[in-house]
């Protein structure tokens, strides 16, 4: 569910450190009727025109706090709010080029009450927001 | 006719998630569209219509007051779900479970809430050492009877077993509608058929559901007939949309507390396809119901991909229904 | 205690399998075994007891009547099956399934059969269409409940909807105790840990089985335990052996014609650990039930790789239980 | 079930046509608690020694009439009886050496109410009868 709404629109940018390109960044929004725990979010799989980027480089943002994938799994006490924008940031040295590209965000959800783990994965076309 | 019943009408604000996700509707919004359908029952998912639960913001609790007077509706139910997965390698602990669900007994006393859904995987004993506190709180505690679970499942006789044992008036069912599928769900079926299932298998399948064939047996046969993936997770959905007798409900009905009145859709016509309401409502009234329908409209994730999804014109006639079932009208 | 009661005692020659698959009995050893033990109401089946069926020799069937009279029983049951799949390309049409159902209905009346069993797979319109043959030749057809159906399942639902419609006292049920599997089985759980079941996650299921955790549930949580193949089976076994309760049968009872007592298992005290016919038989009293309880002993398939094989003990084990709870000592 | 039981103990030899060695056979029982119509039979699968025999070499044989066993799918009239042993011959020239040998049969049922076909395996050491 909401498998079309995960990626906010228009919001993929390339992020710098000290005047440096050093990856890029996009929104999300959890594909779930209600908020959850974080340490409920198995795995927010980025892939930037075909190519799967490593877990290691992703980092989830949210109310100005940041985790790496497997630190996001041990944050029982913090939340994923119901239609929440956070921010996957992905270590990309030099960023990506402007122009159009086809961006997918698949969040993995431990779910209590459901027999399987959720995959949910969104595909959109994104323009490099200047 | 003059309604010769007690059933009262309101609806879980789950049925207008789609909106408040896209920031559509406020809390408000949601109360006001209820309350003016005469569904002056509110039912709400903490985590839906508040942040940081269970520590919500005084300021978002003094705001859901100030709209349910404001619209003339009050507080009805409070829907508690179980993190038993919340650690990734382990379960919650019995006494951990106990905790989580008097934490959500005590937000839905500070909400107001007369009545909180149990979700369907909490342990009865679980729900048991729960009793004492619901009593003092005065908060009806009911089991979620939800597909594929129904009266006479296993899972469910224990907890019958274990609740009744307790000779409490505060711990008893709130059904979920979606146990009387009847027909498979037209929004289910033209979903697969968009996302490529084959077009004689969905039949064969649409058939077996007619039929009531087991589970097991339809994916066997649909294997032979060559289904790809989309058709045998489309057959996989009549294991958790089942069919069973509304007339079950009887015999539960004096601990039958609210009821979910799930839906899909309500067509053109005032009618669910899938869930024969005509069929429920007169055993409701036979059994001498007196808690409310509460809409909890399902059909968004089904019709998202290609319709607009609006919540309050689905809930406007699900209600329309109601007041033609119920001799409201 | 002077019986307060009408239940007769029976046996199916099922539970005779693996002795005569060895030749170590023959039909006249069984229906001797069983008369013996005062269970004089003989259920057979025809593919086990005789050949070439359905052109059985008549010089069979003779033995069959001799046997009866020679040891003082008679024909109570005769066990129907339906050969959907007889055509590896295509399932049997509607009509070729009502003359397989009439075909043995007429075998049934040759052997002097006053009840036939209905494999559950049976769609109900075919039973509907039998309804007349089996008035005429006056033998009572029941659809066997058998798990993982049960009397509220949708498929045995549109089965009471179609043949009560019928009117007639000639289709009913033929309820198998193995859907009121209370405790899981232990010659089931012995075979898997022989087979190489992992012993925690075997402990795990037995749990499971007892809080009567949904199938699917428990198959996610072994998963991440690291099951392997046979623990995964012994898992989905609980989909087909379930616990329901006993007393619906109390609604459906009189349409009850027959009861397979299936059992897997009579340990040393007497008792069947996993169905329990002391909650049972007193349901079947209460409900004024006046057939048979019919033996039908499971437990070889469970054993027959490690232990000797004893159908004789079983059954007689199981009379001996029946002879105390029915008060016939 | 019966799976030990399929092979029929001591039946395992070799077959001759005119003077030769044209195979090996060995008597099966059907693996289920009933007679079956041979359609059914979806499988009889040969093993000896490791080797798996191809499904044409393979022929099925009860109360003198023999199928191979696609034949055997169609013989929807003709039935495996409860206990019945039948000849399971293979087409083998020379035959099996002598001696001790490891032989395998997997029954395949397709039976009307289960809803899977259930294969039952039976192997044993089997000395060729002389
Ligand atoms: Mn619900
Ligand atoms: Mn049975």
């Amino acid at each position: 569910m909401y498998d079309q709404h995960i990626i906010y629109p228009a919001s993929l940018r390339n992020t710098a450190e000290g005047g440096n390109v050093t990856g890029f960044s996009l929104g999300a929004r959890l594909p779930y009727y209600r908020g959850q725990p974080l340490s409920v979010v198995e795995d927010v799989a980025v892939t930037v025109d075909g190519n799967k980027v490593a877990r290691e480089q992703v980092r989830f943002s949210v109310r100005g706090k940041t985790w790496s994938l497997d630190q996001l799994e041990e944050a029982t006490t913090e939340r994923w709010e119901f239609g929440e924008v956070a921010d996957i940031l992905v270590a990309h040295p030099g960023g990506l080029s402007t122009g159009q590209h086809q961006v997918s965000v698949a969040v993995q959800l431990r779910i209590s009450y459901l027999p399987w783990s959720s995959v949910t994965t969104c595909t959109r076309q994104e323009a490099l927001a200047e | 006719m003059k309604a010769t019943h007690q059933i009262k009408r309101g609806v879980s604000l789950y049925s207008y998630q789609y909106e408040t996700f896209l920031r559509k509707m406020t809390l408000d919004d949601c109360i006001a569209h209820a309350a003016g359908l005469g569904a002056k029952g509110i039912e709400v998912l903490a985590e839906q219509s508040f942040t940081s639960f269970p520590e919500v913001p005084q300021a978002q609790i003094d705001g859901w007051f100030a709209s349910l007077e404001r619209h003339g509706a009050y507080a009805q139910c409070h829907d508690m779900f179980l993190d038993t997965k919340l650690y990734k390698h382990r379960k919650l602990s019995f006494d951990e479970m106990v905790a989580s669900m008097q934490r959500d007994l005590h937000f839905a006393h500070k909400l107001g809430c007369k009545t909180m859904r149990i979700i369907v995987n909490t342990p009865p004993e679980v729900v048991v050492a729960c009793v004492p506190l619901a009593e003092k709180l005065d908060i009806r505690m009911g089991i979620e009877v939800h597909s594929p679970f129904h009266f006479d499942h296993p899972w469910i006789l224990r907890y019958t077993e274990l609740t009744r044992a307790t000779g409490s008036d505060h711990v008893g069912y709130i059904p979920d509608m979606g146990m009387y599928t009847k027909n498979y769900p037209r929004v289910f079926r033209d979903r697969f058929l968009r996302l490529g299932a084959t077009p004689a298998i969905v039949d064969f399948i649409l058939e077996a559901h007619a039929a009531r064939v087991l589970t097991d047996y339809l994916l066997m046969d649909i294997r032979k007939m060559g289904a790809n993936p989309v058709d045998l997770q489309m057959a996989e959905t009549t294991r958790h949309n089942i069919w069973s007798n509304p007339r079950r409900m009887l015999e539960f009905m004096p601990w039958i507390f609210h009821i979910h009145a799930k839906f899909y859709e309500i067509d053109d016509s005032g009618k669910e396809p899938a869930i024969p309401y005509e069929e429920i409502i007169p055993v409701l009234i036979e059994g001498g119901y007196t808690g409310h329908l509460s809409s909890e409209y399902e059909g968004q994730r089904h019709i998202e991909d290609a319709f607009e999804v609006d919540g309050r014109e689905q809930v406007r006639r699900q209600h329309e229904m109601f007041k033609r079932l119920l001799g409201e009208v």
